[in-house]
């Protein structure tokens, strides 16, 4: 009994009746009649979609950084990456893998700039990075407009003004991870590449976690006067996790686009923090301390709950409540990490 | 010579803008006369809603992100009053009547919450505003007219239950602006509303001078200290929590009468971020605000918004650039006004550090 | 607390709710159907005249009524007054003022039936839309107060 | 006692915090004009005392006390701090806590504001009503008047120097109706010489208005000069009490440090320091150190290899700030040299680096990472400065933590300093003071250290956690001839584990004694007295009998734990 009122107390309540929801939604498709292997095959889609965007969160988290709120940085350097390829003309996988590698540069820099802002209004990291990812995505707006983009598919056709606010990656690299190695589940399609991609970051940043400098970081976020005694550079360590997170950021927002099919430029990154920070925070993160378990469990039971709760709810109450439940479960989420008594609170 | 520079940087954002503004408002080609009458109408619109966010900054909460909160209620109260068919500057007061116990308890509830998150109030309040706009939703979406009776179905959706994404507020539409009429050469002067804007800012300078408006600021100052000399620091907190959101409640109700329609469920969205980067344009800061800066805010962010798109369209020939310009200003000058304030702060803990050094000060 | 501020504050409040029932009571908008159909009351038969010019608090509407017609007017309040003349005989006038129940939305004011002098509470009837509207569409017009 | 009534007495007052008793039978009288000095070391219970006076809430929290406070005759048992206000007791805290945008008098009457009438106070409470500002300033001005000092009421607390702020707060005090008796703890701590001068005369002022004043202090000299009477206080008992006239600093110096004790076995622990001519270690030149409270102004001394160096000293005169300051853990300047070579300041790498490491008097916010596990704390400093407990992979490119190295690492310190835990991965925060302080040993052990610091090693821990620290200090300096630097403010430690003793007074070196000097020399520097006039014999006589009345029973109660963290 003590055994399981601890356990309780570890997972935490709020995780607990999520879990608990997920898993009556999963057990009432079967009686609504919504398919229950479509339903899974959707949800691994999601999640192998968002993943990677949760995942950049641990970084800054693990460091001190609080929940990167402005992770749009991220998912702007990963859309200047997307159009710079396409505006290049790659195709297929060198397409994919070159917006990769353009977003990756794109993120070191703005994840260097916007670590070194960080570092210096310690304590405010998290309503600072809210409104600088805001303003960044309006600025990006404005150059959205009036870079020197050329490739027909991105610019408006009729004499409009400079890019689209959607471009569709069909024909360039939609669904290269979602079909590599897929297979028929019940009829319905599993994105291996998608999982395996997310698998497979995950497992760097597991490796990272465990290198000297990983320790380095998880230290400087746990107590950074204990680790500026022992010798670390504090605000070495801040901006490298910034820098990282940011460049996750980049490489998730690609990951997504693919699976997508869209890449979504002008507002569309503004409020993309928000569900992965939620998601995280579901998986039982604190503002201080996160883990690849929360990363992974975050995930799952967030889109889990996005994908199911319209199903079910359509099938049973004919009633589309899903947006709904969907602002009140993330923002109850974040909101409860918020209030909730950390232990260090640096 | 040192004063003026401590002038211009002092008041550096509102220089900033003034200049702005003046490149723009000739770039624009819009007619001053035109200006002109829109920022009256402005200021009688959006001042109020400002000068909601005063007290939360004098008790040291910062900007009152969970502002929404009572914009919510003054849209629950103007729906229920468009329901019953209250028209007219009765139907307002009644919406008022009706926001105030809502937004009571939503304070109550948004100063608890941030009473939790102590040195986060803000980003607290910013994520409680979006929690309560889902809690908003299933009211206004689902209950309205299923839980709730509504009696004129012109309110609901078609389904039969929700209220309509707009509501038309044309019987209470623009009586403030129209109550008393007054035209000075040629403009429109919105007498009642700027009544109110005057009544709610002796509110404010009388409530400083209470009792309630020390402990206010003793708080604010230093919670430590002023909990030690005996002020109930949390319910005091609360307190202006709970007559921010009164007030929000009231300044949105004269905000969307002015408009003559509510947007179901955005109307209170925007309203946080507009009138918090309306206030720091005005010259505010996260630890000190006047009226003087809701209203000098009010007169230049307004002019901003409408030069900017009309500017953008002359200089560069984009009218979304103006638009995007505009958005940009509002997320910047919030996260300027924050960065300011963080590296204030570092620098006062580095002072205070210094003090405690002691009374000499020999040391090489 | 003590007993002598709840009492006050428990009068505030009774005060507030009381205000709020005034600002109700005076503020609940109603929206009146001028009808000049006959209407037949105790056996009786009341006629409109051919044409009248009709004002409702003080605001005149824009045209004359003929026999048969029906026109809608948004007015708030409970007490109103209504003037009806001869549009042949300016000095043909009738001013009545009558009260409308709080709760009665729409209200079919019949004209004939105060020209007529009939007892006032026939002035006015609760008007409850049938799906069949007896009045031409094409003849209602839409007054804002 | 031959004195005039009293109006406060203290009947047999005693506390014990989760069984560590820290107070035991203290009992005096403070009659009203009466100015009572009350001194002690940190940790001697003066704090406990006055908040057991004021009945703060962690005294009810923690179980109550025992005796009995009698005030104005009557036995009195507060509620809680305002209960003891409003019986007339005013306390001056050493912090300020006084609002600083506020001007003088809003401080004066901060939550005490005069206010108007209204009418809708009924509904709304009492704190609707307006300030009476005019009858504030009227009321301060005259509490400023009594006090007799030069404070403007308008002034912004924020603008004011240091000095005028604490004659804020004593203003605040007396400005109360009904205050009888105002405690002032260590009022002139952050003053400047003419400041203190001026608010000692103050203090005289205001007793000859009949207002009682107990008076803390560690500037000793003030308290000779200033006081009717002295009570002294040590590991939570009364020592003495006697009239301020006729006693000297040296002697209250004396009776507050303690008893003379040489046993036969310390000396013999100290054969290992002995004798040979080492080159020193570690030698610093006019060290100044910016650090909070724990100012360095001036600090020259050197270390031989091989020797354990003590340094002592009262709270707040800069002991504290050596190590922190020579670990680049606060800024500092001057000269520091390992083995004769300098070393660059400022970074707390370069020490780490050259084989220096701290244990830190700040075990939660510097020593430890609460959150992670034994093995992580203790390993952590070494992995990161020296590459221990790393193992290169893909050709050197990457070093990836070798977690079993570590396991087993922190399982060897385990058992060799008996930390008591569930096992390597346990939380630290979740382990007991004394054990929390192992594995700050254990860190710097991990280090292989040339030079140690340990700051405070046995602050706040139990006796035999106490004893195992210093044992395992003499040990480790025995085997690897390790340099160690004791800092610490109980004497009796240090001149238990160490040769040399340097007292540490305002920032300075008062001096450097061997272990063997008199008990009363110490007490003469930590007092920063060296100058002042011959002995008190009587007094000295005393104190010799005191502190062999008392040996017997240092040894079963421990010094106060709690009380310790008093600054």
């Amino acid at each position: 009994m003590g055994h399981i009122k601890r356990f309780a107390a570890d997972f935490g309540l709020p995780r607990m009746i999520i879990a608990v929801y997920l898993l009556g939604l999963f057990l009432m498709a079967p009686m609504t009649g919504v398919s229950f292997s479509g339903a899974l095959s959707d949800v691994f889609t999601r999640i192998g979609m968002n993943g990677i965007l949760v995942l950049a969160l641990v970084p800054m988290i693990q460091s001190g950084c609080g929940l990167n709120f402005g992770l749009s940085l991220g998912v702007i350097a990963g859309l200047l990456g997307a159009t710079v390829s396409i505006e290049m003309g790659y195709v297929g996988v060198w397409g994919f893998v070159f917006a990769i590698l353009a977003s990756q540069a794109f993120g070191a820099i703005f994840g260097f700039g916007y670590g070194v802002l960080l570092n210096r209004v310690k304590g405010g990291e998290m309503m600072i990075a809210t409104y600088v990812g805001f303003s960044s995505v309006m600025i990006m707006s404005i150059a959205w407009l009036a870079l020197p983009f050329k490739s027909p598919v991105m610019i408006w056709g009729y004499g409009g003004e400079g890019l689209r606010t959607t471009i569709s990656v069909e024909g360039f690299w939609r669904h290269i991870l979602n079909d590599f190695l897929s297979f028929q589940l019940a009829g319905h399609k599993f994105p291996t590449g998608a999982i395996l991609f997310f698998l497979l970051v995950s497992l760097v940043i597991w490796a990272f976690f465990h290198l000297k400098i990983g320790t380095a970081m998880t230290a400087v976020g746990s107590n950074p006067i204990y680790a500026r005694a022992s010798g670390i550079d504090i605000n070495k360590m801040r901006i490298i996790s910034v820098v990282i997170s940011t460049m996750l950021g980049a490489m998730g927002i690609i990951v997504y686009q693919q699976s997508f099919g869209f890449i979504q430029l002008y507002d569309g990154p503004l409020y993309m923090a928000f569900p992965a920070v939620a998601a995280i925070l579901i998986g039982g993160a604190g503002v201080n301390k996160a883990s690849l378990t929360n990363v992974f469990l975050g995930v799952v039971l967030y889109q889990g709950i996005l994908t199911m709760t319209p199903l079910i709810f359509n099938a049973v109450l004919k009633l589309d409540m899903s947006d709904v439940i969907r602002i009140i479960v993330s923002n109850g989420m974040i909101l409860y990490a918020l209030t909730r008594k950390t232990k260090v609170l640096k | 010579m040192k004063r003026l520079r401590l002038f211009f940087i002092e008041n550096a954002v509102v220089i900033l803008f003034v200049i702005l503004i003046s490149i723009a408002i000739p770039a624009s080609g819009l007619p001053g006369k035109f200006l002109l009458q829109e920022i009256l109408t402005r200021l009688g619109r959006s001042s109020f809603l400002v000068i909601a966010l005063l007290l939360p900054i004098m008790a040291g909460m910062g900007l009152n992100f969970g502002m929404v909160l009572g914009a919510m209620a003054g849209q629950i109260g103007l729906i229920f009053v468009m329901d019953w068919k209250i028209v007219g500057i009765p139907g307002l007061l009644l919406a008022m009547l009706i926001s105030l116990p809502i937004s009571i308890l939503l304070g109550w509830l948004c100063g608890s919450i941030m009473n939790r998150a102590k040195g986060r109030e803000m980003v607290t309040g910013f994520i409680l505003g979006f929690f309560m706009n889902g809690v908003y939703m299933m009211f206004a979406l689902y209950a309205m007219g299923s839980l709730i009776p509504v009696m004129n179905p012109e309110l609901l959706l078609s389904r039969g239950y929700g209220i309509r994404n707009v509501v038309d507020l044309a019987s209470v539409r623009q009586t403030l602006e129209t109550f008393i009429p007054l035209k000075v050469a040629g403009l429109n002067i919105p007498v009642l509303s700027y009544l109110f804007i005057a009544a709610v800012s002796a509110f404010i300078v009388w409530f400083r001078k209470t009792k309630f408006g020390q402990d206010m600021r003793a708080v604010g100052q230093n919670r430590a200290v002023a909990g030690a000399a005996g002020i109930a620091v949390d319910r005091t907190r609360i307190i202006a929590v709970i007559i921010s959101t009164v007030l929000a409640g009231f300044g949105q109700i004269i905000f969307l009468q002015n408009l003559g329609t509510i947007n179901t469920t955005n109307s209170h969205e925007q309203i946080g971020l507009f009138s918090i980067a309306t206030l720091l344009i005005g010259g505010a800061s996260v630890t000190e605000a006047s009226i003087c800066n809701a209203l000098i805010g009010v007169i230049l962010f307004h002019l901003l918004f409408l030069v900017a798109p009309m500017a953008g369209k002359n200089l560069i020939g984009s009218a979304m650039l103006g638009e995007y310009f505009r958005q940009f200003v509002s997320y910047g000058v919030i996260a300027l006004a924050l960065v300011l304030y963080e590296w204030k702060r570092v620098a006062q803990d580095e002072n205070s550090r210094a003090r405690l050094r002691g009374g000499r000060t020999d040391v090489p | 607390m003590t007993l002598r501020s709840l009492i006050q504050r428990t009068g505030v409040v009774l005060g507030l709710l009381v205000l709020a029932a005034c600002l109700f009571y005076i503020g609940k908008g109603h929206t009146l159907l001028l009808d000049t159909n006959t209407i037949t009351i105790d056996g009786k038969e009341f006629r409109s005249l051919p044409s009248v010019t009709v004002s409702v608090d003080g605001k005149e509407l824009d045209f004359p009524m003929s026999r048969a017609e029906r026109v809608m007017v948004d007015v708030s309040g409970p007490e109103h007054t209504i003037v009806i003349a001869d549009e042949a005989d300016a000095e043909k006038k009738v001013e009545k003022n009558f009260t409308i129940p709080t709760f009665m939305d729409r209200v079919l004011v019949s004209i004939p039936a105060i020209l007529g002098s009939a007892p006032a509470e026939y002035w006015i009837a609760p008007f409850t839309p049938d799906p069949v509207d007896h009045a031409p569409a094409e003849k209602m017009q839409y007054y804002k107060e | 006692m031959d004195r005039i009534k009293a109006i406060l007495s203290l009947r047999g007052i005693g506390k014990r915090f989760y069984g560590n008793r820290v107070l035991s039978d203290v009992s005096f009288d403070v009659a009203a004009g009466q100015i009572l000095g009350l001194v002690g070391e940190n940790g001697a219970g003066k704090s406990t005392l006055m908040k057991i006076l004021f009945s703060m809430p962690e005294i009810h929290e923690t179980g109550g006390y025992e005796g009995s406070i009698l005030w104005n005759d009557r036995e009195v048992r507060f509620k809680g701090p305002s209960d003891a206000l409003e019986a007339g007791i005013g306390m001056v805290h050493q912090e300020f806590s006084l609002i600083p945008g506020f001007s003088t008098t809003e401080n004066i009457f901060l939550n005490r504001e005069s206010l108007h009438k209204s009418v809708m106070t009924d509904i709304f409470g009492s704190r609707i009503r307006a300030l009476d500002r005019e009858n504030m300033t009227k009321l301060s001005q005259r509490a400023i008047d009594k006090l007799g000092v030069p404070l403007d009421p308008g002034m912004l607390v924020k603008e004011m120097p240091v000095g005028h702020k604490q004659f804020t707060e004593i203003v605040r005090e007396i400005s109360r109706d009904k205050v009888k008796l105002i405690v002032l703890d260590e009022p002139t701590a952050v003053l400047t010489e003419s400041e203190a001068e001026v608010l000692l005369s103050s203090l005289r002022l205001l007793a000859a208005e009949g207002i009682a004043i107990i008076f803390i202090s560690h500037r000793l000299r003030e308290v000779v000069e200033l006081c009717d009477w002295v009570v002294v206080l040590r590991d939570g008992k009364k020592v003495e009490e006697f009239p301020a006239r006729g006693s000297s600093v040296k002697t209250i110096a004396s009776l507050m440090v303690g008893r003379e004790v040489e046993t036969q076995e310390q000396a013999e622990t100290r054969v290992y320091a002995e004798g040979k001519e080492e080159p020193p270690a570690l030698s610093v030149e006019r060290l100044w150190v910016d650090m909070p409270g724990e100012t360095v102004r001036d600090v020259t001394f050197s270390v031989k290899k091989g020797e354990i160096f003590g340094i002592g000293g009262l709270a707040g005169q800069g002991k504290l700030g050596i190590p922190n300051g020579i670990m680049g853990l606060a800024p500092a300047g001057g000269t520091v040299a390992l083995h004769g070579k300098p070393m660059r300041l400022g970074s707390p790498r370069t020490p780490l680096e050259l084989g220096m490491a701290f244990v830190s008097e700040d075990r939660r916010d510097v020593g430890l990472l609460l959150d992670e596990g034994i093995d992580w704390n203790i390993t952590f400093s070494a992995m990161q400065v020296q590459n221990k407990f790393l193992k290169p992979i893909l050709g050197g490119l990457f070093q990836w933590r070798s977690d079993g190295e570590m396991f087993d690492f922190a399982n060897e310190y385990i058992r060799l300093l008996d930390i008591k835990c569930t096992g390597p991965r346990q939380r630290v925060g979740n382990l007991s003071g004394g054990n929390q302080q192992k594995v700050c040993l254990a860190k710097a052990f991990a280090l292989r250290p040339d030079v140690l610091f340990v700051s405070e090693p046995t602050r706040g821990i139990d006796v035999g956690a106490k004893f195992i620290v210093l044992e395992t200090l003499k040990k480790y300096n025995s085997e690897y001839g390790t340099t160690i630097v004791i800092i610490s403010s109980e004497l009796e430690e240090l001149r238990s584990v160490c040769r040399r003793i340097a007292v540490v007074y305002e920032g300075r070196i008062e001096g450097i004694l061997p272990h063997t000097a008199p008990l009363s020399e110490f007490g003469i520097l930590m007092a920063g007295a060296k100058d002042e006039g011959p002995k008190d014999e009587s007094l000295e006589e005393n104190l010799r009998n005191e502190s062999l009345r008392n040996e017997s029973l240092k040894n079963e109660s421990p010094a106060a734990a709690v009380g310790r963290s008093e600054r």
